[in-house]
Order: C-alpha cells, then structure tokens, then sequence
C-alpha cells in the first residue's frame, strides 16, 4: 500500500472513532436503546454513505470495502429472507410434521405436489456433480416452458389489444357550439384545436413508430419518411421522460444529504 | 435423449400454461397457483447454486492471490455474517443483529447508490446532450423544454414551456411508448412461440 | 447568516459556472468530476441555507389560485384527503395551502376523506396548521371535519344528493343538525368549490367523475406528479386547473406568500423541498448549454482549419 | 316584458302547486310508518366465464331511489340456502346499484369460501335512513358453476392463433430458401467490430443480463444474444464476464456460455468462475458491476435484459473507462436512459430481432417476417377502429377490447 493511502486511511479511522464517540453521547436514551452500540450504526452508515459516494471521484479502498461488503451481505439476506420465508413460511408446514416443528412453525396441513418444487430443486442442485449435471436441464426446462407459455397470450392481451384498442380515438372531436372551423375561432375553439392535433399526433406518432419497427422492408420513399417521422416521435420521447426524470433523481440525493447532514452530523434541524 | 427430455419438458410446460390462460375453471387456476409456488421455491434452491458460485469466485480471488483479493474476505465475511445471523439459533429474521445489518448497512448504501444517479444524470446529459444531428437536438430539445419548468425566472415564457413541456409528456410520449409497447408485444409473444416449438434452444445448453 | 450563506453559495456555483464556460471556450474539456461537484454543492448549499425561489405560478395553477380569490366571502369549500404518509411529501403541503387559502378569504371549510389513513393527516392538518395559524376560526361555524368514510367512490355517490346518508355525525360524533355550517348545506352540490388532494384510486379522478360532473361542482384537484398526467385532460373542462406534483404544490406556496403578509413566516415544505430541485436543474441545464457551446466552437474551429 | 317571461311566470304558476305537495310529502317518510318501494325484476344467475365461485345478480332500482320518496338509502344482498331462510347478509350496495357480485374464494377451508355447484337463493331489500325496509322476491336456487373456456378472451385467442400461423408459415417459407430481406441494425453491426476491439486491445468484454429473472422474455433474448457472442469471443480467443443476478439465470448462461465454446470449438476455454453469480439485490448489483468495470476496464460492455433504475448508473460508469457500450432493453422507461448514454441501443423489440440478426438462420428470420405482418395487423386495424371512431360506431371499436 502507497503511503498516502495509509495516511488517508488513518485519518478515516480517527474521525469515524470520533463521531462514534460524540454520537454515543447524543443519540437519545429510552429505556431499550445501546447508546453505544447505535452511535457505532449511525456512525458507520454514515461512513458507507461517504464510501459509495466517494467512487465519483475515482475507484478507491473505501469504495472497495463498502462494495464488497454490500455485496456479500445483500447475497446472505436475499438467500436469508429466501429461506425464512419461502421454505420455513411455505414449504416445510406443508410437507414435513418433524420440520416445521423443528422451526417453531405450525404444521398445515400434508399438500403431495408441494413435493415436487423440492425435487426440481435437488435436481437443478445436481449441477455441482460433474456427471449429474444433463438432468439439471428439467429443471430449467420446466422453468423457461412455463415462462414462455405464461408470457405468450398474457402478453397479447395487456400490452398488445389494449393497446391497440385505444388508440382508436376519433381525429376530430365534436365541436361544441362553436361554429365551423375558422368562422369563430375562440378560446374554447383552440382548446378544440389543441384536442385534434393530440389526437392525430397520437394516431400518426403510434403509426410512424410501428413502421419505425419494420425489419424486413427497406425503409425507402414514403416508409422511410413514416419511418424516420417514427423516429423522431420516438426521440422526442426519450428526451421528455429523461428531462422529467431529473426531478427525481435530485430527490434522492436531498433524501441522502439529509441523512447526513441532519441524523449524522446534526447541522440542520 | 439428454436433449429430447428437456425439449419435451419446455413444450407440454408451455402449451399448458398458455392453455391455462383461456381457462377460467378453479382447477385451472388452482394449477396456475401451484406453478407459481413451485417456481419461487426452486428459486430458493437455485440461490443455493448462486451462492456456492459466489463463494467459489471469491474463494479462488483469495488463493491466487489476485488483485484486490483482500476485499473478497470482506465479501465472505459479510456473507457469513448475515447467514450467521439469521440462523434459528439468533433468532431468525428477528435477531438484533440481523436486523441491524439490514438498517445500517444495507439501507445507507442501497439509497447512496441509488442516489448518485443524481450525479450520473447530470455527467450524462453533459456528455450526450449535444446538438450534432437533427436527431440529437430533437432530444436536447424536449429535454430542456421539460427541465425549464424548474427555472422560476422564465417571466410569461415559463406559462407556454410549461404547457408545451405537459404536451409532450402526455401526447408524442404516449404515441411512442404505445407504438414501443405494441413492438414489444409482438417481439415477447414470437421468442415464446420460438421457444415452446423448440426453434430457440441455445439456453439448453449441449453435451 | 443564512441571507449570507445563500450570497456566498449563489456566488461560488454561478461563479463557477462562469469559469467553466471560459474553460470550455478555450476549447478544453470539462471533466465530469467537476459536474458531480456543482450537483453536489447545489442541492447541499440549497438544504443547508434553505435557499427558496420564487415560484411563479404556471395557469393551470393560478387558475385554481384565482377562483379561490375570486369566490364571495363565505362560500362552502370542501377539501378531501385522500391519500396516505407515503403520498404525503408531495400532497400534504396542498391540503394545508388551501386550508390557509380558504380561511384567509373568509370561506367556510369541509374537511373529509375517502382513505383512511387521511383521517390522521386532516387532525394535523388542523393541530398544526388551522389552529395555531387561524385562532379566531371556530369549529362548526368557520371549518368542521367530517372525517374518513369507507366505501370509495360510493360515498361520493351517495353525498352527491345527500351529506346526512353518509355521515349522520361528523368525525367527532357530533349530529350534522346541530353544525351551523350545515344548515344550508344538503349534499355535495351545495358546494361551491372541492378541492381533492390525492393520487390513487378512490381520489380526485373519481371526484371528477361522480361529482363535478354530475353535479356541475367546481374542482381543483390537488395531485401526486405520477398521476397528473393522467388528469391534464380533465383541465379545463371538468377541472377548474390543477396542481401536479411537488412543484404544483410550491407553485400555489408562493402564490399564497405572495398575495399575504400574514403567510410570509409560515412553513413552506413543498417550496423548500423546490430549492435543491431548482437548483440542481439551472445546474445541470447550464451544462448542457456549456458543452453545446464547446462542441459548436470546437466544430468551427475544425471546419475552419478544413478549409 | 317579453313572450319568454310572460311564459315563465305561466308554468311557474301551474308548477306551484306540484312543487310544494312534493315538500310536504317529505314529513311523511320520516315517520318511518311506510316501507319504501320494494326492489323490482330481481334476478340471480351464475356469473359467466368465471371460475365458479361467484353468482351475479341485478335488478331495478326501487321507486323510491332517487325519486318518489327519495329515502332509499341502499341494498342489502341476502342469501340462503332454502327459499324460507334463514337468508344472511352478503353485502350492501348504495343507492342507484342495481347489481351485485356475490363471489368468495375457492379454498373449502377460508372464512371467505364461496362454494361451487351449490343451490342458494337471494332476495335484495332495500333499506331506509329510519329501518323501514321493502324486500324483493325471492329468487332461486341458482349455483355457481365454473367454466372450461373464457369466451371474453376470443380475441386474444384469434390473435395468438393468427401469429402461430404467420410464424409458421414464415420459417416453412424460409426453410425453402426463401430469400428474407432484413434492414441494417446499427446496434447489432457494432457486435463483430467491438469483439474485434477486445481482441486488439487484449481486453475482456463485459456481459450484463440486467435484473431479469428467466422468467422475463428480455432475458430469455438476451441469452440467444449472448450465445452468438460467447460463439465470437471463442473465435477470437477474448475473454468473458458474465456477472448474474438471478442464480436461475446465472445456471443457463452457463450453459449457454459453455455451448458456444463448445460450438466454436474451444470448450477447454471455458471456465464456470466467468459467469458468475454476484448478488440478486439490485444495487448491490450496480456496485459489484461498477466495480468490475472500473478495476478490469473491459474492452466492450453489453447491457442486453431487463434493466431499471440502475440503467443509467452503469452505462455512465463504463462510459467513464471508455468501452464500446452496446445496450438493449424492453423496459420502455430506460430506454431514454441508455440512448443517451451508450453508443449504441436497441429498442425494445429490436432486442427481440437481435438474436435472428446475429444468427441469420432462417428459422430465426421467418419469425422476424411473421412480427412484421403482425406490425401490418396492428396498422391495419388500428386505421380501422379509428375510422369506426370517427363515424361513431362503438360496437365496431368495441369488437377489439377483451374482457377480463
């Protein structure tokens, strides 16, 4: 290690002691509370915090540390909840008198196809032997057929006929006692305006996006005009949704700033 | 037959559960319920294998000495910790420590990393926000119509961005998402019809 | 010491901006460290000083502000809370704007809810805000609360003939008979303006539906920025205007602080929260326009030793 | 004073009396002495395409809801199991509701069951503010039954069934040697010469699946992608990451990684520690990826899955080591984000296409063929249902939209 990482680390050990002193002796007592025990987590979160912050100015130790160490945890408490959940909560009072005791949950009641997730299990288990691992393929067979065949008509359904179906929208709204077109042409008429043009950007802009999505035809003459329109919807699009998206990303990081500022270092109230 | 078995699986599977969908019957859905259940448990026993390969990785960075293979005992060892912690004799779920883990670690650092896509966002339409075909203005564009809403000195201009910006997020988007959604309709529905007829099969793997 | 701090930061970021701008002229890059830095120091100085802006109200919110100022003195506004804590940050600072709003004009106020977490957020919003802000208000005569009423859109459907189907008593058991505030009032058409502030299902889309348009009701709905998109095309046929999101909320905030003195010193969430948001976006905007001033110098510059 | 007044003041005056004996009725009902009107027409009926554990009811509104007496307050729904009761209560609907479903679940063991093949009979009464209450006749018996086949869902079956067809067709067609035209992707030329990159600068190439699990259709794509790469990256003899989320997902890239190999005739070059499972909680994730990205600076990095939030934090980091940054996602709302931020993105279905573009088989072309006659369907009727919209004629709009 360079010399000034090891400066830097130090430094970094220090003022985290320092703050997990002076926090031990703020955070509030009631009755249960570790005082000393939860200025150590204010402490470190706030550490963290500053470690995965830090990557933006480059890859260093801290952020290693903290990446690492998010890592190995969030695989254990996702492998954790898995267990305690699924297998404690569902499987085993399903399948087993002896474990669902054994874990201090009531036994169910026997269910005979609760048996067969198991063995697709221990077959997909059997991967890790060198000569099993053909028959782990029923298993991810099972897997990926129900998948496709689960995907193949809901999908045809919610994204694709509702979709379709309401863009059907007529292109002229009725006008409403207005008068013909330009004879008498009011607020509410530009309202009325406004409507038709929404309503014909909406059929033209799906439309051009379709043709947009053609692959077999060369996009040439008037396809390629609808096509290229289609892109430019598209374009329009994605410059929109990004620019609102700004709005909540920023809230993130007031949320972040917040908790160090405010929880850790208490400067504003 | 290593290769029959599984495709046969992949079909009778798949014709079944897209069957199922038009089949309004109790037993059918008792079927579809059952199915889902049995999936989220192999997912259990698939985290296995996950793990195992986890550790694998990690354990061989530290045997060969690797670079930065010091972090990867900082990886094992959050890993242990929170398998540890969980274990009955901690108290499951419950346990102080288990549950302090997931408030000081894992909350601090899943909403810091989540948050610097405040800064990503901003390095991001530095870098690819400029106007260098008709294309990329039309992106600049809309996005700066939409992000001049928060500028409060806009005087009356602020009144007609603001409509516009309201516009294009309710009409162009709308069109375009529908016309993206439609595409993805069709493009989910034909991958599974190539995989149920067993046309796609690179996922199965060979011997 | 904040004013100073608030100098100091605008200072130093539009400053910055200025030397950077300079710096790309010339032809050189800006690293995106420099970005992360002015997005940082933006929102951070934004929640440290408290920096505020003037928020002028866009016309689909001033229209709201206007109808409110332009309603005769004791006209009948109902507010409906329905939403819950995880909604509150954006929708919340509605509620109470309009509460400040309808009091100050002298209006009288119904206060109720479709979900039943609002129950909690209307006590505080009259603990915390009607209360210590409005002392000479008396309950039943000036506001009453009508409190939380399960049943979603059916509820709407039966006060629209009928308030007393639906709530024999108000949220504190006492008999609609015995409120003044109800001696003129029937059903939800008596009202002369709603204000549903929400953004979920039963919220002001229903209350569009099954009141303002069948009763021909005024709405303002107040809303959560997810769905406002998806009530624009109510404006301004069926909805008067409306306020979307946290900036809608800031909008109506301002508005408020700027018409009355006596709002000057009231707590202002929703424009406190816009400050980082504002400050941020100038940020992030005034790079975009650098790096298009770069690029287009560099393109010259390139075009020109071309030739 | 104008006709128009002197018209007005007229009906007012014959009006009058009209308006006040209707005030004066309204004394009456308070007493609470007359019942309202009683619920008409009432009938139950099993409720169709369902699955058997609920019954539908309707009927018409009393005379006294909504005008008459006006004190119809709601409707309670009963049931029993013989015509003379006892009939329970299951459930009240408001004013001006003339139907009702009465349904349970399908579990014989919860509270809530609802049970199938079973006679009951219903009465609805309707009630008033005062407890005076007029009940229906009663109806019965009637049993839930559940159905085989969901009629409402005809056109999600003609659809799927019209698209087997074409796909079907389409790879016969292919497989005669048709020869199947298919326009440039920007995205999937880039493949070739960015392995080609990796190769040269003797860096690896970075595969990200994204969050999907494999039960997302993106994933299941991105596999047949990652095959076709895994294929090239063999050839060229680079080297592969592949960092998963989902352990199932991380299982058949394995495979699907050790089969390329296999195909390109390297399989002694494949090594299980190159696809590799890191965490399946999303950020975590992100941070792991960062990591790899930042620390083995991979030549190439492709982004092809089902992405979220975390879309645009990787394709900035692998943006900062300079990499080729190829990206593809279904998810509508990232796609704005890695536009902006890669150097090249498939959209939505073009990530569906890749795999056919990569491979050029025939098969995997016929079914691009058949996605654009359905494209031509979908255009076809969308110019239709708008026309029926613009003459006004809802049943043909309607003939689109399925049930539920």
């Amino acid at each position: 290690m360079r010399r000034i990482t090891l400066i830097v680390t130090a430094v970094v050990v220090v003022l985290f002691i320092i703050s997990w002193i002076i926090k031990t002796n703020t955070v509030p007592e009631d009755g249960t509370f570790r005082p000393f025990i939860q200025g150590f987590l204010v402490t470190f979160a706030a550490f963290l915090t500053l470690a995965i912050m830090s990557f933006l100015y480059r890859d260093n130790p801290f952020y290693k540390f903290a990446e690492h160490l998010y890592v190995g945890v969030s695989a254990a408490y996702a492998m954790s909840l898995g267990f305690w959940t699924t297998l404690v909560g569902n499987l085993f009072p399903r399948i087993s008198q002896n474990l669902s005791d054994w874990f201090g949950v009531p036994f169910l009641h026997y269910e005979w196809h609760f048996v067969i997730p198991p063995i697709l299990g221990i077959i997909l288990l059997m991967r890790l032997s060198p000569k099993g691992g053909w028959i782990s393929r029923w298993a991810l067979a099972f897997i990926v057929g129900t998948t496709a065949g689960l995907n193949l008509p809901r999908f045809l359904r919610s994204d694709f006929i509702e979709q379709i179906s309401s863009t059907f929208l007529p292109l002229l709204v009725q006008w409403q006692g207005v008068g013909p077109f330009f004879s008498n042409f009011s607020l509410a008429a530009s309202g009325q305006f406004i409507a038709i043009l929404t309503n014909i950007t909406i059929f033209l802009g799906v439309l051009c996006g379709l043709i947009y999505f053609f692959f077999s035809k060369e996009h040439k003459g008037v396809f390629g005009t609808a096509s290229r329109f289609g892109i430019w919807v598209l374009m329009v699009t994605f410059g929109a949704s990004f620019g609102y998206t700004v709005m909540g990303r920023i809230s993130l990081l007031v949320g972040r700033l917040t908790f160090l500022l405010k929880d850790w270092l208490g400067i504003i109230s | 037959m290593k290769r029959e078995i599984p495709l046969m699986i992949v079909f009778v599977a798949g014709l079944f559960m897209a069957v199922q969908f038009f089949v309004p019957h109790a037993t059918s859905e008792y079927i579809y319920e059952f199915v889902m259940e049995w999936t989220i448990i192999i997912g259990i026993f698939a985290l296995a294998l996950g793990i195992w390969s986890f550790i694998k990785v990690a354990a061989s960075k530290i045997q060969r000495r690797s670079e930065n293979w010091q972090y990867s005992i900082v990886a094992l060892a959050g890993l242990a910790g929170m398998i540890i912690f969980a274990l009955p004799w901690f108290g499951g779920l419950e346990s102080y420590m288990f549950r302090s883990f997931f408030n000081n670690v894992m909350i601090p650092l899943h909403a810091t990393m989540f948050s610097l896509l405040a800064f990503f966002i901003a390095s991001a339409a530095f870098r690819a926000f400029r106007a260098h075909s008709a294309l990329a203005t039309v992106l600049l564009l809309s996005a700066l119509i939409v992000m001049l809403r928060f500028n409060p000195y806009m005087g009356p201009l602020g009144d007609i961005d603001a409509d516009i910006a309201s516009w294009i997020l309710n009409v162009p988007n709308l069109a375009a998402k529908r016309a993206i959604i439609i595409g993805i309709g069709l493009g989910i529905v034909a991958t599974a019809l190539k995989v149920i007829l067993g046309i796609e099969r690179t996922y199965m793997g060979k011997d | 010491m904040t004013n100073i701090g608030v100098y100091i930061s605008l200072l130093l970021i539009f400053g910055g901006l200025l030397a950077i701008l300079i710096y790309s002229l010339k032809g050189r890059d800006v690293d995106r460290r420099i970005i992360f830095l002015f997005v940082l120091f933006s929102v951070a100085s934004a929640i440290i000083f408290h920096i505020e802006f003037e928020e002028s109200a866009t016309p689909i919110v001033k229209k709201v502000f206007e109808f409110v100022e332009n309603l005769p003195p004791e006209s009948k506004i109902l507010i409906s809370f329905d939403f819950d804590p995880a909604m509150k940050p954006e929708v919340h600072p509605m509620a109470n704007a309009f509460v400040r709003h309808a009091l100050v004009k002298g209006h009288k106020l119904y206060l109720m809810g479709l979900w039943p977490q609002g129950q909690a957020l209307m006590t505080e919003t009259i603990e915390y805000v009607l209360k210590p802000e409005f002392p000479n208000a008396v309950y039943g005569e000036d506001y009453v609360m009508l409190g939380y009423k399960a049943g979603n859109e059916g509820v709407l459907n039966v006060i629209i003939t009928d308030f007393r189907k639906m709530y024999s008593t108000d949220a504190h058991g006492t008999s609609l008979d015995s409120i003044p505030l109800f001696d003129d009032v029937k059903s939800a058409k008596d009202m002369d303006l709603i204000f549903p502030v929400g953004g979920g299902k039963p919220g002001p889309k229903e209350w569009i539906l099954f009141v303002g348009d069948p009763g021909n009701v005024p709405i303002a709905p107040g809303l959560a920025a997810v769905v406002a998109p998806l009530i624009y095309p109510y404006y301004p046929r069926q909805a008067i205007g409306l306020l979307g999101g946290v900036k809608g909320a800031a909008e109506y905030e301002s508005e408020l602080k700027k018409n009355y003195k006596e709002f000057e010193n009231v707590e202002t969430p929703a424009l406190q929260m816009m400050g980082p948001q504002t400050m941020a976006h100038i940020v992030i905007m005034a790079f975009i326009v650098i790096g298009n001033i770069g690029f287009f110098r560099a393109r010259r510059r390139k075009w020109q030793e071309g030739n | 004073m104008t006709a128009k007044t002197i018209l007005f003041i007229l009906v007012a005056v014959l009006l009058a009396p009209l308006v006040m004996a209707q005030e004066e009725a309204v004394p009456d009902s308070t007493v609470g002495v007359i019942p309202p009107a009683p619920p008409l027409n009432f009938r139950a009926f099993d409720t169709p395409y369902d699955n058997g554990h609920s019954i539908s009811l309707e009927w018409e509104l009393s005379a006294d809801d909504g005008q008459g007496r006006n004190n119809v307050l709601g409707y309670r729904v009963m049931r029993a199991e013989s015509p003379d009761g006892p009939f329970v209560e299951r459930g009240i609907v408001t004013s001006g509701g003339t139907s009702y479903n009465d349904s349970g679940v399908k579990e014989s063991d919860s509270p809530d069951y609802f049970p199938r093949d079973h006679d009951f009979y219903y009465k609805i009464v309707a009630t008033t503010a005062d407890g005076s209450e007029a009940e229906s006749e009663v109806f019965g018996p009637v049993r839930a039954v559940g159905q085989w086949f969901n009629a409402r869902k005809w056109p999600v079956l003609i659809a799927v069934g019209l698209f087997t067809a074409f796909t079907l067709a389409f790879i016969t067609l292919a497989r005669r040697g048709k020869d199947l035209y298919v326009r440039p992707l920007a995205g999937i030329e880039a493949v070739d010469e960015a392995i080609g990159r990796a190769t040269e600068m003797g860096k690896p190439i970075l595969y990200v699946m994204g969050l999907g699990t494999a039960a997302d259709i993106a994933t299941i794509a991105s596999f047949t992608i990652l095959s076709r790469v895994a294929k090239k990256v063999a050839e060229y003899q680079t080297s592969l990451i592949v960092p998963c989320y989902d352990p199932i997902v991380m299982t058949v890239a394995q495979e699907t990684v050790k089969a390329s190999y296999y195909d390109a005739g390297r399989p002694d070059a494949y090594d299980d520690k190159d696809v590799f499972f890191l965490t399946n909680q999303q950020f975590a994730y992100v941070g792991g990826v960062n990591g790899i990205m930042i620390r083995q600076k991979p030549a190439t990095n492709f982004y092809l899955g089902k992405f979220y939030a975390e879309s645009l934090i990787l394709a900035e980091t692998g943006a900062t080591t300079g990499s080729i940054q190829i990206s593809g996602t279904d998810e509508v709302t990232q796609i704005p984000f890695f536009v902006v931020a890669c150097d090249y993105t498939l959209i939505g279905e073009e990530l569906y296409a890749a795999s056919a573009y990569l491979g050029r088989e025939p098969v995997l072309l016929g079914t691009l063929k058949a996605q654009d006659w359905g494209k031509a369907c979908v255009i076809i009727s969308i110019i239709l249902g708008v026309l029926f919209a613009i003459f006004g004629w809802q049943d043909g709009v309607d003939a689109f939209r399925p049930g539920n």
